[in-house]
């Protein structure tokens, strides 16, 4: 197990609790949102950690390719969440 | 002998980072502030991108990091300025 | 052995600044300072990519994760005007509680990882994928992962992206549009948006023997047009209506006409005959380009442009099945 | 290697292309499209009973590499519920919204729904099911949003925070199942999981994210709000689909992927919860003062009696016993599936033509709207679980099984849930029958009330009936991936 490896690793389900933790404390939209994507980072930090093979070998390129998929995910899911709470606040205000 | 110098380089540039960081976190107005984060910036990244280009060497990866260099310098800029007439404007309310 | 503890010291400081942007963004009360810590930890996430070796991952997380989802927010900031700002924190005993279950739950996690990772096989598809390389057309392991042994994902996540783009559009008109630039600002748009189009380009070209490919070069794109709305131009330097749908679908559009096509003349879905790999390849990451470019673009600008088909009636005057 | 499976994504997900394309012919585009993939089912269906279970090797490569679709007699039941019920939803969506700008904006996200649900159904591949769970969960909320109202925008905003946080634990457990396993395969996973912390830590999070998303008792409360406010056909395929698709993925991984690392006592915990929820969304069900919110509680309730199956299951070898109880199971889903879009879409028609859907106001429904009215009766009498429904065989199964092996604890909540079925659908019955003049536009078209009435048709007579045939399309063998 490499040193870097398991640093990140760590890291990323660090960020996943934390994302978890924050998505259910927080009451704001915006606040939620951030937090999911966080969470959703933490994900993709351990399956980036666990695909790299040390400074000789090149690394596992299936992860790569899956957390690409998964940031594209994310980011269509933040879109729609912001203007779903556009809408919300519009129909406050009529 | 290049790389020693690029390795100077790049640490000075850093230290100008560091200035520009300590700058805006001391500095008492957001004139003052951005006139330290933006130059101290420019200047370091400019150090930084030589020292770099010294120590790789090549032709084609210096002029990128040159075109690096020049996004950055024009993106800071325009920022710098908007951010300064934004917060003229508040102050004339 | 100098240099292996330098990148050990390099790598905890990252790891560390990770965790506490992370911290700070969900747990700061004022919403600015969170989203401002969330670009910035989206930033650190690319250099922490480019750190473990995936330059793909850098360039989208840069462009996507950290740049797009930044004006997003930014601009859902902008719109709640003065009300926004304070979040408002769950305390007291229900929070200190879920604290504690998260601290338990990221220990257990993290033994339970440690101990996997000390059994496990790294190993895993790399040396698969290494094999079956010089047969997929491209020479970038992430590119043939995602448009020829996984190409089935990238269709489906396009509908993805189709499908939240849908339904924004279907929730009302376009935000309203920015006021015109200043001429600084007009200048650098007049120079950065050719320039996004020339490394678009770039990107999308280079993506089958380097870094790149097609979702870096829509971000890329994407980026120009969420700069020109900035500036003061409504649409977004999108073209009309029609051509709008057409570069929504053009994406999913390659993928099925190429993947059924293939079929009528006897393979599975999308499967490349061989020598055509490439060519396909560069075929539909370039509609898939273009079709995450326009997606992104739209769903900044947040809403239906103006003469975008047949009009719903507005809340008010719906059906009765909506009034409750 | 068959091409069959492909084209019950491929054809409504181009289809959603289409409409998109042409807005002013999407109602017309989606039906064919409706029709052609129901025909692509049967066709499928029928190779299945021939041939046993299909794969399609995505891009030729083999799985692992690549992906691959696979079609076993769940997957068939499945699609063949789904898709029938599509073609239901569609022709009612036709009538019921009424411009064509609201056709427009229904359509394509309705056809992406379907396409991701049968990738879905389809899919042997554990990331392509996160990538198929997250197009399906963004088009549903979409579609929920569709009304615009502020109770389903906000109830369709709680939907996809609860939804994404679901994914995440999903994609979680995926990565560390990859960690461990180094494929994705289930196929290749079935042979390799072994009882050990990755695999328990990796289904304890898969599960959590698939209970939120099948809104399993305590984990409903997202679901009444988003499934009452949608627009009517929406609410309809929401209730009888989309739930049922993350319940699917829980049979998968639990009587599947996972079986040989589990121990049998560990699914208890699941028939404890679904048992609590037929209880109280049945409570709820009862107490509802809308029609809507009602049929929505109704799901909580109904979700429960899959979960008690559960424990039946896994307490048993394989054998024909078993077999028994997972038929019963994919009987009680489909059962649900048929008569809770049947009551979603006879409700959306009450509520259009009173203006509202209070059932202590609905008096003179019965007199005004009899075709609706008897559609609602044969709902309610697959949701009580009478016969001749599907659901009664269900749960008489469901009953013997709990005899045979001792689980006496299933057996009042089964008599309990069925009288509070019983009663709250009676009490919806009562006030439509009784004197009143709610409906005060009576019906032109007939064309709404068609495919309400069908799909009631095939809960309660059908799939009752016929019942014999989907324990023999669906049992032997359909728990058995590593052996096929």
């Amino acid at each position: 197990m490499l040193f870097a490896e398991l640093i990140y690793a760590l890291t990323g389900i660090g960020l996943f609790v934390l994302g978890l933790r924050g998505t259910l404390l927080r009451r704001s939209l915006l606040g939620r949102i951030l937090a999911i994507n966080i969470c959703g980072a933490g994900v993709f930090l351990t399956l980036i950690a666990i695909a790299y093979r040390g400074p000789g070998l090149s690394p596992d390129p299936l992860p790569h390719a899956l957390v690409l998929t998964g940031i594209v995910v994310a980011v269509s899911a933040t879109a729609l969440a912001l203007a779903l709470g556009r809408r919300l606040r519009e129909s406050e205000d009529e | 002998m290049s790389d020693l110098i690029g390795l100077a380089l790049v640490l000075l540039g850093l230290t100008f980072f560091v200035a520009g960081s300590i700058g805006v976190l001391r500095l008492p107005d957001l004139h003052s502030r951005l006139h330290a984060l933006t130059k101290a910036d420019n200047l370091g990244l400019g150090l930084l991108c030589t020292g770099l280009a010294l120590i790789d060497g090549g032709v084609l990866n210096a002029v990128k990091l040159f075109l690096v260099w020049l996004l950055v310098l024009a993106a800071s800029a325009a920022a710098a300025h908007m951010i300064a007439q934004q917060a003229m404007r508040q102050e004339r309310k | 052995m100098m240099a292996t503890q330098l990148w050990q010291i390099t790598d905890l400081l990252l790891a560390l600044l990770a965790l506490g942007l992370g911290w700070a963004a969900v747990s700061s009360r004022d919403l600015k300072r969170s989203v401002v810590f969330f670009i910035a930890f989206g930033l650190l996430l690319a250099i922490i990519w480019a750190r473990l070796r995936a330059p793909d991952l850098a360039l989208a997380e840069a462009a996507i994760g950290a740049g797009l989802s930044g004006a997003l927010l930014l601009s859902a900031l902008r719109d709640e005007g003065e009300t926004a700002g304070v979040d408002d924190i769950q305390r007291g005993p229900i929070a200190a509680l879920l604290s504690l279950l998260s601290i338990g739950l990221a220990a257990a996690l993290a033994w339970v990882l440690v101990y996997t990772l000390g059994i496990a096989d790294p190993v895993r598809m790399a040396d698969e994928i290494a094999a079956q390389i010089s047969n997929s057309g491209v020479t970038n392991p992430v590119t043939a992962v995602l448009l020829n042994f996984r190409a089935y994902d990238t269709l489906l996540e396009l509908a993805v992206l189709l499908a939240a783009v849908l339904g924004i559009l279907a929730l009302g008109p376009a935000r309203p549009a920015y006021r015109a630039a200043g001429p600084l600002l007009d200048g650098l748009i007049r120079w950065l948006v050719p320039l996004l189009v020339l490394t678009a380009g770039y990107l999308l070209w280079a993506g089958a023997h380097a870094p790149g490919g097609a979702f870096q070069a829509g971000a890329m794109l994407a980026a120009a047009a969420v700069m020109l709305r900035l500036g003061g131009h409504p649409g977004a330097g999108l073209p009309g209506p029609p051509l709008q749908r057409l570069l929504l679908t053009a994406g999913i559009a390659a993928f099925a006409l190429v993947g059924i096509a293939l079929m009528a003349a006897g393979h599975a879905l999308l499967q490349y005959p061989a020598g055509w790999s490439g060519v396909l390849i560069l075929l539909i990451e370039t509609a898939a380009t273009l079709a995450i470019a326009t997606t992104l673009a739209m769903a900044y600008i947040g809403g239906r442009p103006v003469g975008w088909g047949p009009e719903a009636p507005t809340t008010k005057t719906v059906h009765n099945e909506e009034r409750n | 290697m068959s091409s069959l499976p492909v084209w019950p994504v491929l054809l409504p997900l181009s289809a959603a292309l289409l409409a998109v394309l042409w807005p002013r012919r999407s109602a017309w585009i989606g039906m064919s499209a409706s029709l052609a993939t129901l025909l692509a089912v049967m066709l499928l269906v029928s190779q299945l009973i021939d041939q046993g279970p299909l794969t399609h090797a995505i891009g030729g490569w083999q799985p692992g590499l690549g992906i691959a679709l696979r079609a076993d007699s769940l997957a068939a039941a499945l699609l063949l519920m789904s898709s029938l019920v599509a073609l239901g939803v569609g022709w009612y969506a036709t009538g019921y919204f009424s411009s064509i700008g609201r056709q427009a904006q229904f359509w394509p996200l309705w056809l992406l729904l379907l396409a991701a649900l049968h990738a879905m159904f389809l899919s042997a591949d554990l990331f392509n099911l996160y990538v198929t769970l997250e197009l399906l969960g963004l088009s549903a909320v979409a579609l929920a949003a569709l009304g615009g109202g502020r109770a389903a925008v906000e109830a369709a905003l709680r939907y996809l925070t609860v939804g994404l946080l679901g994914s995440m634990a999903f994609l979680a457990g995926v990565a560390l199942i990859y960690a461990r396993y180094g494929t994705l395969d289930m196929l290749a996973l079935a042979q390799a999981i072994e009882p050990e912390p990755a695999a328990w830590t990796a289904l304890a999070l898969m599960s959590a994210g698939l209970l939120v998303k099948s809104a399993l008792f305590p984990l409903h409360f997202w679901l009444p709000p988003a499934h009452a406010n949608a627009p009517a056909p929406v609410s309809a395929a929401l209730s009888a689909l989309v739930v049922k698709a993350a319940v699917y993925l829980m049979l998968r991984l639990w009587l599947d992927l996972f079986a040989p690392a589990l121990n049998p006592a560990a699914s208890w915990l699941l028939g404890l919860l679904g048992a609590a929820a037929v209880l109280w969304g049945s409570w709820n069900a009862l107490r509802a003062q809308r029609l809507k919110l009602l049929a929505a509680y109704s799901t909580v309730a109904q979700l429960g009696y899959l979960f008690m199956f559960f424990p039946l299951l896994m307490a048993q070898p394989a054998g024909a016993a078993r077999d028994a109880a997972f038929g019963a199971l994919v009987l009680m889903a489909l059962t649900h599936g048929f008569a809770k879009s049947a009551l979603f879409l006879a409700a959306g028609m009450i509520q259009q033509r009173a203006g509202h859907d209070r059932i202590e106001d609905l008096g003179g429904t019965a007199r005004a709207l009899p075709v609706t009215t008897f559609t609602l009766a044969l709902a309610g009498v697959a949701l009580i679980g009478l016969p001749p429904s599907g659901a009664f065989l269900a749960k008489w199964q469901l009953l013997s099984s709990a005899f045979a092996l001792g689980q006496w604890l299933w057996i009042p909540v089964v008599a309990i849930g069925s009288l509070m079925a019983a009663a709250y659908m009676f009490r919806v019955l009562g006030y439509a029958f009784g004197p009143g003049d709610a409906v005060r536009h009576p019906l032109a078209d007939g064309r709404e009330e068609i495919p309400a009435l069908l799909l009631a048709l095939v809960a309660t007579a059908i799939l009752g009936l016929g019942g014999a045939l989907v324990w023999e399309l669906v049992a032997p063998g359909a728990l058995q991936l590593e052996a096929s």
